[in-house]
């Protein structure tokens, strides 16, 4: 099912279906996690993939127009460069280790340890928490400035429009036709959403969730709120400088954390000396930096999304 | 046990009513139609599905989500599809009549 | 043998359409979304890598003690991260060479810089 | 309690400096103030690192105090404090005399976001340089990637637009590639850490998976570095960008590439792997010996002189490949060196550029005939980097081209010092169309009158020609951090 | 046995969907049929989460749910405006 | 003053002098004296320097140290002392004659022009006392740069061609064959350190030194060697005082000179004399005595015929080296010498008529010596040294030469210089001839004179050194003998 809509993707030249196949691509990838126990991954995949990447290509069809035109040069070479790629991966298969098999060497080396002794190290029985946010807690820091790069790169190529300083011109609005029945439900469905990514913000410990995920449902509330009412009612509600300055603190909030720790003896972002006992000292930590992850996510996810609608928006 | 059978009831019921929606879908001539037999069917098999989940899992957090999860669908089921029968009937797209098969003549 | 190397076969076939969207198509937004599939392919790879039969979901439960290895997941929890930042940059990349070209057509673009460098 | 988390400090003060910079912007020039202390404290902070690599050997540091395979390492030896001393000076002095480029080349909305970005960017390449940790190195690669696209997509040229796409999308295909190339690793090792996994993989020589992923990171590392068949992305991305960017990614981008390419050949790969089991040589060699030959060509022709010296960095960058595959300490040294020296020269001449195009806009060769009576330092400071391009004695450029012939001649392989001769006459014609326009073609008689550009950036830009010759004519620092590194890599290999 | 029933029930469901969604042959139809897609998702995982005796997953499909709603009213508040553009364009 | 103070004081003045000439740009009077100070302290200097070299004092000087055993490392020898007195000495007379020759025909951008004359004295005293080959080369690499303003100094398309040619070929061969030859010696010797005797003895042998020893003598362009000697005619676009720098001075000088260093100090005569085939490099440089005469025989062209009499002249020197005989080593120094100020004497008055007359052309010279008896009188003592008859300078030399290419018993040798000297005859006495003897043709219109002073005066000096140098010619002899053959 994967293949035919990946390869579906390659044929099909109305660029919205391409998109939306892509979500589909995504959800299913998604649902193959599920299969290989990544429900971590699969949350995260399902909310990138099917939900923030897509409705961003969306947003950004708009601008650019929804038809390919049929590729000028011969595929050839494109197809050899593939083919050849891919002979080298499978004969590079070849004798890899079986799949599945727990005396890999993957399973045997280093993920041992996180499985056996992060409970007791790290005191939260999700592992892959105590590892994303303790043991590789720098890898998802880098993870954090990659966003908020992304932000940066996107204002500096995009900028976000503020509200429209003239409403004689909202253009854009008088030709959208409202749809009572849409924001009525999303009315009463932002609440909710708000609520279950607070769960999955602070849940993340013990199931799958996180600051990035809680993040990602947050913008999806938001996100929610300009599709049904509009991109200036957004604005009105989280002013842009806000959702900057959000963004940069919640960077900062998860660097200060590591600042913190080495300013009381160790290393950075080790969270052992943030409180007496060790594990408690996890825990804080963690806290700590899944809500710097969720506050940069959320916002950074926010601004991309106005500022490509505030794109689309502007009238040719 | 007997909430064994219940459950399982369920889910063939849900079963089937999927695969009908499904069927509609995929064979039904016109956009409109096609709306008709996903939306219907789809409504139901969720219910379906999720209270013989419900039924398996017994009185606890999960059944508390799972709920939520009927209601997310009851919820946005109907009003994506209000959304699209009306965003696609504000762009033209018309209904097939009998009309459109008779008037040939 | 053949069994166990299957999954990786298919995730290369995968990767491999998504590589060729990236590379064979002309317009730029279904560059991206090749990109996307590429990236998705990857880390499906990844995922696979972490598989253990028998194990379960790493988050500590009771009833078991055979888990999957966590790490590959945190490791794609992050590249899926790096993904869509990349994906939204060459997004709005995209609306700004639509609004200075035109075009989103790989073609038309080359076709309109080759004239600009004539002119120069 | 600084000293021992210098390594730490190094990448994490232009990270969290870059959020900052960000809130600063309204007021531009404070960002700059800031992301030009921010990059002499790396400097600072890098050459503390040389000084105590240089007294204790190899420092590690673990994140969040976990031991290294498990937790994320830093690692500093005399390989990448080289490369930390030249990413950090670079940025120091490049982003100290950027003020006046910048103010009149961006939009003021957008200047403050250029240098986060620009922060980003440098803390992106060091912590690329300074990591011992292969996934954390693809994180901070995509940093330093991202946060490059939006510079390059800041050019005035609407093709800047092009350029970054296109890089965009070679270059994610490169990091993509080097994620496979990791993956595979990984699941061969089930470690990421670089150390343990060249331990790991010492007995694995065989494993076709191996040369699986050894293909892919190569590949991966030579569309982010240039290699010549996949440099295609590097002309077009250097001519648009705006001219202190063209000057900073041009003086460390592609370095730090080379360093990831040399750092996974000799120390995860092994030289024993790379140089007998693939025979790199007979890749790198030809790669770069055409690299170095067609490139230069290409650079005779262009009209821009940005495009030209782009051009001309793709050439040397076939250098360093030549220098790599070499396979002796000496070629090993002579590509190091070539690394720092040509960080320098590149550096200088783009830097040189920017003041060009401060006042002339457009610089390509009919625009800036005559311009050397009105802007004699500027000119003379081009000239000064040109030299070292060629590699004239008593610069920079000089001392890694010898180590390169003599590298060569050690080997035997007369073919390569004809290539680097030949290169080096072709660099003396290429630099010499531009000193000729500056300064025997009589300004053109409609064309306005230029004053010399901004004393600041002048400044920055003698710093870096004075450093060229400083290391051209006293180069026993450098040379002594490069052979022993070289050494420390072969560790005791030999073709 | 039910558990593999209903999820090669929902599977092939799916699958026609997909078959539609590939099909077209208006954008709408496929907006419908990766809807319908959405919805079985959900409840596949959430079939799949119940059995295998891991309810974390069920978080999930709350999710999925969400997302599935969204993403289709921004496909059709774009879609609409692109077409506001045509008329505009045709005009 | 130390003899090491001297040596460095011989460096550095003419760089001083140049940025004096920089400074004083604005005033051209004070200009020229900075020019005319400085020329004649560097002379001062070399020369009591040289009799300090004649007592036995080698003076060197390290500046730095690159690389182990790589410095920028200058030491005085006889060889060395021999150039840098040459060219200390014609400075200043070639100074006094630029200030005419430059005036009188209202050249644009003098500032230029002397600041680079006194860079480009600077560079061939660093090749004088070049203590390695790499020092060597980069004096020599800086001669050539520094040259290439002078050479354009008209700036328009002719004269940028010509100085395109003129660079292209020069920095080609020396960063395309020299440095490589340098590299190659460096990585067999381990060092490049000019020593007496060679470095290359037990280390090199067998053909592979006769390619070095090609790569070094072709690599060396400036010594124009066919078949790189293109460059000398192109660079005849200059103005006259640049020519008398590039063919007496400097340029030209600087290259036969690398020749018998290289030869002397780093090939070893004894050891190369070994190599096989070696004496296709005479062979070739016996080729370019002949065929460039043939080609100077036919331009009509003054300058050009004085250029390809230099190309000519100066494979005299290689000739000499190669002849790998000690006598023939000392014939060669002394043919630079020689050369030198007869060649110079020779460009001065062909400047001085152009000055005066805007004659170019041989064809154009009747009975020019009525109206300018000095420069003629001059011109012919130069002509007389190239051909090589007393009472001029040159005679020394030949007959330096013809002893070495005898005692080496190199026929050829013998036949060329004979031949040569036959057509070095047959191009300069016809000019003598119709300067002196043919009646001036009537309907030219012209009324001119001699050339202005400054001009005249230095042909006269250098003619007069040119008579000298064949009456007393032991203070040279004495210097060339002390050269470690």
């Amino acid at each position: 099912m994967l293949c035919m809509t990946a390869l579906v993707v390659v044929y099909v030249r109305h660029l919205f279906s391409v998109v939306m196949l892509f979500g589909i691509y995504s959800l299913l990838s998604a649902l193959i996690f599920v299969v290989l126990d990544a429900a971590d991954v699969a949350f995260t995949e399902a909310a990138v993939g099917a939900g923030v990447s897509t409705v961003f290509m969306l947003a950004t069809l708009v601008s650019t127009g929804r038809q390919e035109k049929a590729p000028a040069h011969s595929p050839l070479l494109p197809l050899a460069v593939v083919t050849v790629t891919g002979a080298a991966l499978i004969w590079g298969t070849l004798d890899m280790p079986h799949f599945g098999d727990p005396g890999n060497p993957v399973h045997v080396h280093v993920a041992d340890r996180y499985i056996q002794e992060s409970p007791d190290e790290i005191g939260i029985p999700n592992m892959v928490t105590s590892v994303l946010a303790s043991y590789r807690g720098y890898d998802t820091m880098g993870e954090v400035i990659v966003i908020f790069t992304a932000l940066v790169g996107v204002l500096s190529l995009l900028g976000v429009r503020e509200r429209r300083e003239n409403p004689v011109h909202r253009t854009g609005e008088r030709h959208s036709r409202p749809y009572p029945v849409l924001q009525v439900m999303a009315l009463l469905l932002i609440p909710f959403i708000l609520v279950f990514a607070l769960y999955v913000q602070f849940h993340g410990d013990f199931g799958p969730g996180g600051g990035f995920q809680a993040g990602v449902i947050f913008a999806a509330a938001i996100i929610l709120y300009t599709l049904t009412f509009g991109l200036d009612d957004a604005t009105a509600l989280l002013p842009v400088k806000l959702i900057c300055m959000l963004a940069a603190a919640g960077v900062l909030l998860y660097g200060g954390t590591g600042v913190v720790s080495m300013l009381l003896g160790g290393n950075y972002l080790d969270y052992d000396v943030l409180a007496h006992d060790p594990v408690h000292g996890q825990h804080y930590g963690i806290l700590v930096i899944e809500l710097g992850v969720g506050i940069t996510v959320s916002t950074v996810m926010i601004a991309i999304f106005l500022a490509l609608v505030s794109r689309a928006e502007r009238p040719r | 046990m007997i909430v064994d059978i219940i459950s399982t009831a369920l889910f063939m019921i849900g079963c089937l009513l999927g695969l009908t929606g499904a069927w509609g879908l995929l064979s039904f001539p016109d956009f409109y139609t096609r709306v008709h037999a996903a939306s219907i069917t789809d409504t139901l098999c969720a219910a379906c599905f999720v209270s013989g989940l419900m039924l398996q899992t017994g009185w606890s957090l999960v059944t508390v989500k799972l709920l939520m999860v009927l209601l997310l669908l009851w919820l946005t089921s109907p009003a994506s599809s209000h959304a699209l029968v009306r965003a696609a009937h504000h762009a033209g797209l018309r209904a097939m009549t009998w009309s459109f098969l008779g008037d040939r003549s | 043998m053949g069994f166990s190397l299957f999954n990786y076969w298919v995730v290369i076939l995968l990767m491999m359409a998504g590589f060729y969207t990236v590379i064979a198509s002309g317009n730029l937004v279904k560059k991206i979304v090749g990109l996307n599939i590429f990236q998705t392919s990857v880390f499906i790879m990844y995922i696979s890598i972490g598989k253990v039969f028998g194990g379960s979901v790493p988050i500590l439960a009771a009833n078991t003690d055979l888990y999957s290895n966590p790490l590959p997941h945190v490791l794609i929890l992050t590249a899926i991260v790096v993904g869509v930042a990349t994906t939204s940059l060459a997004l709005s990349l995209a609306i700004r060479i639509r609004e200075a070209y035109g075009t989103v057509e790989e073609n038309d673009i080359l076709e309109i810089s080759r004239r600009e460098d004539d002119e120069e | 309690m600084t000293i021992g988390h210098l390594p730490a400090l190094q990448v994490v003060i232009p990270l969290l400096a870059a959020p900052v910079c960000f809130l600063l912007g309204r007021w531009p020039r404070l960002a700059w103030l800031l992301a030009s202390a921010v990059a002499w404290t790396t400097l600072v902070i890098a050459i503390g690192l040389w000084l105590q690599v240089r007294e204790g050997g190899t420092i590690s540091y673990a994140f969040g105090g976990w031991a290294p395979p498990w937790g994320i390492e830093y690692a500093v030896d005399r390989l990448n404090v080289l490369v930390l001393l030249i990413v950090s000076g670079i940025a120091a002095v490049i982003f100290s005399g950027s003020w006046e480029s910048v103010r009149q080349e961006i939009p003021e909305s957008r200047q403050a976001l250029l240098f986060t970005n620009l922060l980003l960017c440098l803390a992106g390449l060091l912590g690329i340089t300074i990591t011992g940790d292969a996934f954390n190195l693809f994180v901070l690669l995509e940093i330093s990637s991202l946060s490059t696209y939006a510079l390059i997509s800041l050019g005035r040229d609407r093709r800047a637009l092009t350029a970054s796409f296109q890089y965009l999308i070679m270059g994610t295909i490169g990091a993509t590639f080097i994620l496979i190339g990791v993956g595979i690793l990984y699941m061969l090792t089930g470690t990421l850490n670089m150390a343990d996994l060249a331990h790991r993989l010492g007995g694995l020589q065989g494993s076709r998976a191996m040369h699986t992923a050894y293909g892919f990171l190569v590949i991966g590392i030579g569309l982010k570095l240039a290699m010549f068949p996949l440099h295609l992305w590097l002309p077009n991305a250097y001519a648009y960008a705006p001219s202190v960017v063209s000057a900073f990614i041009a003086a460390t981008a592609t370095k730090v590439a080379v360093y990831v390419m040399v750092r996974y050949l000799y120390t995860v790969f092994g030289p024993e792997f790379a140089f007998s089991a693939m025979y790199v040589q007979w890749l790198f060699i030809p790669v770069g010996i055409i690299a170095v030959l067609f490139t230069s060509i290409v650079a005779l022709f262009q009209h821009d002189i940005k495009r030209m010296l782009a051009y001309s960095s793709v050439a040397q960058i076939g250098y360093m490949l030549v220098g790599i595959g070499l396979v002796n300490v000496t070629g090993l040294t002579g590509a190091l060196l070539h690394v720092f020296n040509h960080a320098l020269m590149k550096g200088a001449l783009f830097l040189a550029l920017a003041a060009i195009c401060f006042r002339i806009g457009n610089p390509r060769i009919e625009n800036i005939r005559g311009i050397a009576r009105q802007m004699p330092w500027t000119m003379a400071a081009f000239v000064g980097g040109g030299l070292s391009l060629i590699g004239v004695p008593l610069t920079a450029g000089f001392i890694s081209k010898w180590y390169l012939i003599l590298a060569a001649v050690e080997r035997g392989w007369w073919p390569v010092v004809a290539v680097v001769v030949i290169a080096s006459l072709i660099a003396v014609i290429y630099v010499w169309r531009v000193v000729e326009a500056a300064y025997l073609h009589p300004r053109p008689e409609d064309a306005e009158t230029v004053a010399e550009a901004p004393p600041a950036l002048l400044a920055v830009t003698w710093a870096l020609v004075l450093a060229n010759v400083w290391f051209g004519v006293n180069p026993g620092l450098v040379t002594s951090l490069a052979s022993g590194a070289a050494e420390a890599l072969f560790g005791g290999y030999l073709p | 046995m039910v558990l593999a029933i209903t999820i090669g029930a929902l599977l092939a469901i799916m699958l026609l969907a997909l078959a539609r969604a590939l099909a077209g042959p208006k954008v709408y139809d496929r907006i419908l049929a990766m809807n319908m897609f959405g919805t079985k998702t959900v409840l596949l995982i959430a079939v799949y989460g119940i059995f295998t005796d891991s309810p974390s997953l069920v978080d999930l499909s709350i999710f999925y749910a969400l997302i599935n709603f969204i993403g289709v009213i921004a496909v059709l508040k774009f879609i609409e405006r692109v077409e506001e553009y045509d008329e505009v364009v045709e005009r | 003053m130390t003899t090491e103070a001297l040596l460095v004081t011989a460096l550095l003045l003419p760089l001083a002098g140049g940025l004096c000439i920089i400074l004083t740009g604005r005033q051209p009077n004070l200009r020229e004296a900075c020019t005319l100070v400085t020329s004649g302290l560097l002379c001062l200097a070399v020369i009591t320097m040289l009799f300090r070299v004649l007592d036995g004092a080698r003076p060197e000087y390290i500046l730095v140290e690159m690389l182990p055993g790589l410095a920028i490392h200058f030491e005085v020898e006889p060889l060395g002392m021999l150039f840098a007195t040459i060219a200390a000495v014609l400075w200043p007379i070639n100074s006094v004659y630029s200030i005419g020759y430059m005036r009188g025909n209202k050249e644009k951008n003098q500032t230029r022009f002397y600041f680079f004359f006194a860079v480009a004295i600077f560079g061939a005293m660093g090749v004088a006392f070049a203590g390695n080959l790499v020092t060597l080369f980069l004096c020599y690499e800086v001669l050539t740069l520094s040259t290439f303003p002078l050479v354009a100094h008209k700036g328009n398309d002719a004269a940028r061609d010509g100085g395109r040619v003129y660079l292209g070929i020069l920095l080609a061969t020396s960063i395309g064959l020299l440095l490589p030859a340098i590299v190659w010696t460096w990585n067999v010797a381990g060092t490049v350190t000019f020593t007496a005797g060679g470095i290359l003895a037990d280390r090199l042998a067998g053909p592979a030194l006769t390619v070095l020893a090609l790569m070094y003598l072709l690599g060396i362009g400036k010594a124009a060697v066919m078949p790189v000697h293109r460059w000398l005619p192109a660079a005849m676009v200059a103005p006259t005082p640049v020519s008398a720098l590039l063919h007496a001075v400097a340029v030209v000088k600087a290259g036969v000179f690398s020749v018998v260093k290289v030869t002397v100090y780093i090939l070893g005569i004894d050891h190369v004399a070994g190599a096989p085939g070696i004496h296709w490099l005479l062979w070739l440089a016996g080729f370019t005595v002949i065929v460039a005469s043939l080609v100077a025989l036919r331009q009509d062209n003054l300058k050009k015929r004085l250029a390809y009499s230099t190309v000519s002249q100066l494979s005299y020197v290689v000739l000499g080296t190669m002849l790998l005989a000690p006598i023939s080593i000392v014939g060669a120094a002394l043919h630079i010498l020689a050369h030198a100020f007869g060649k110079i004497t020779l460009f001065f008055a062909a400047g001085s008529i152009y000055t005066s007359s805007k004659k170019t052309e041989v064809s154009q010279l009747d009975g020019i010596a009525r109206r300018m008896p000095w420069t003629m009188t001059a011109f012919a003592i130069g002509a007389l040294s190239m051909i090589g008859v007393p009472p001029a300078a040159g005679f020394v030399s030949k007959w330096y030469l013809l002893t070495g290419a005898i005692e080496a018993e190199q026929l050829v040798a013998v036949g060329v210089i004979v031949v040569s000297t036959l057509l070095n005859a047959a191009y300069f006495v016809p000019i003598i001839y119709v300067a002196f003897f043919r009646r001036e043709s009537s309907e030219s219109m012209l009324t001119y004179g001699e050339a202005p002073w400054p001009v005249v005066a230095a042909v006269c000096a250098t003619a007069a050194i040119t008579v000298s140098l064949f009456l007393f010619p032991g203070l040279a002899l004495e210097l060339v003998h002390r050269i470690p053959t």
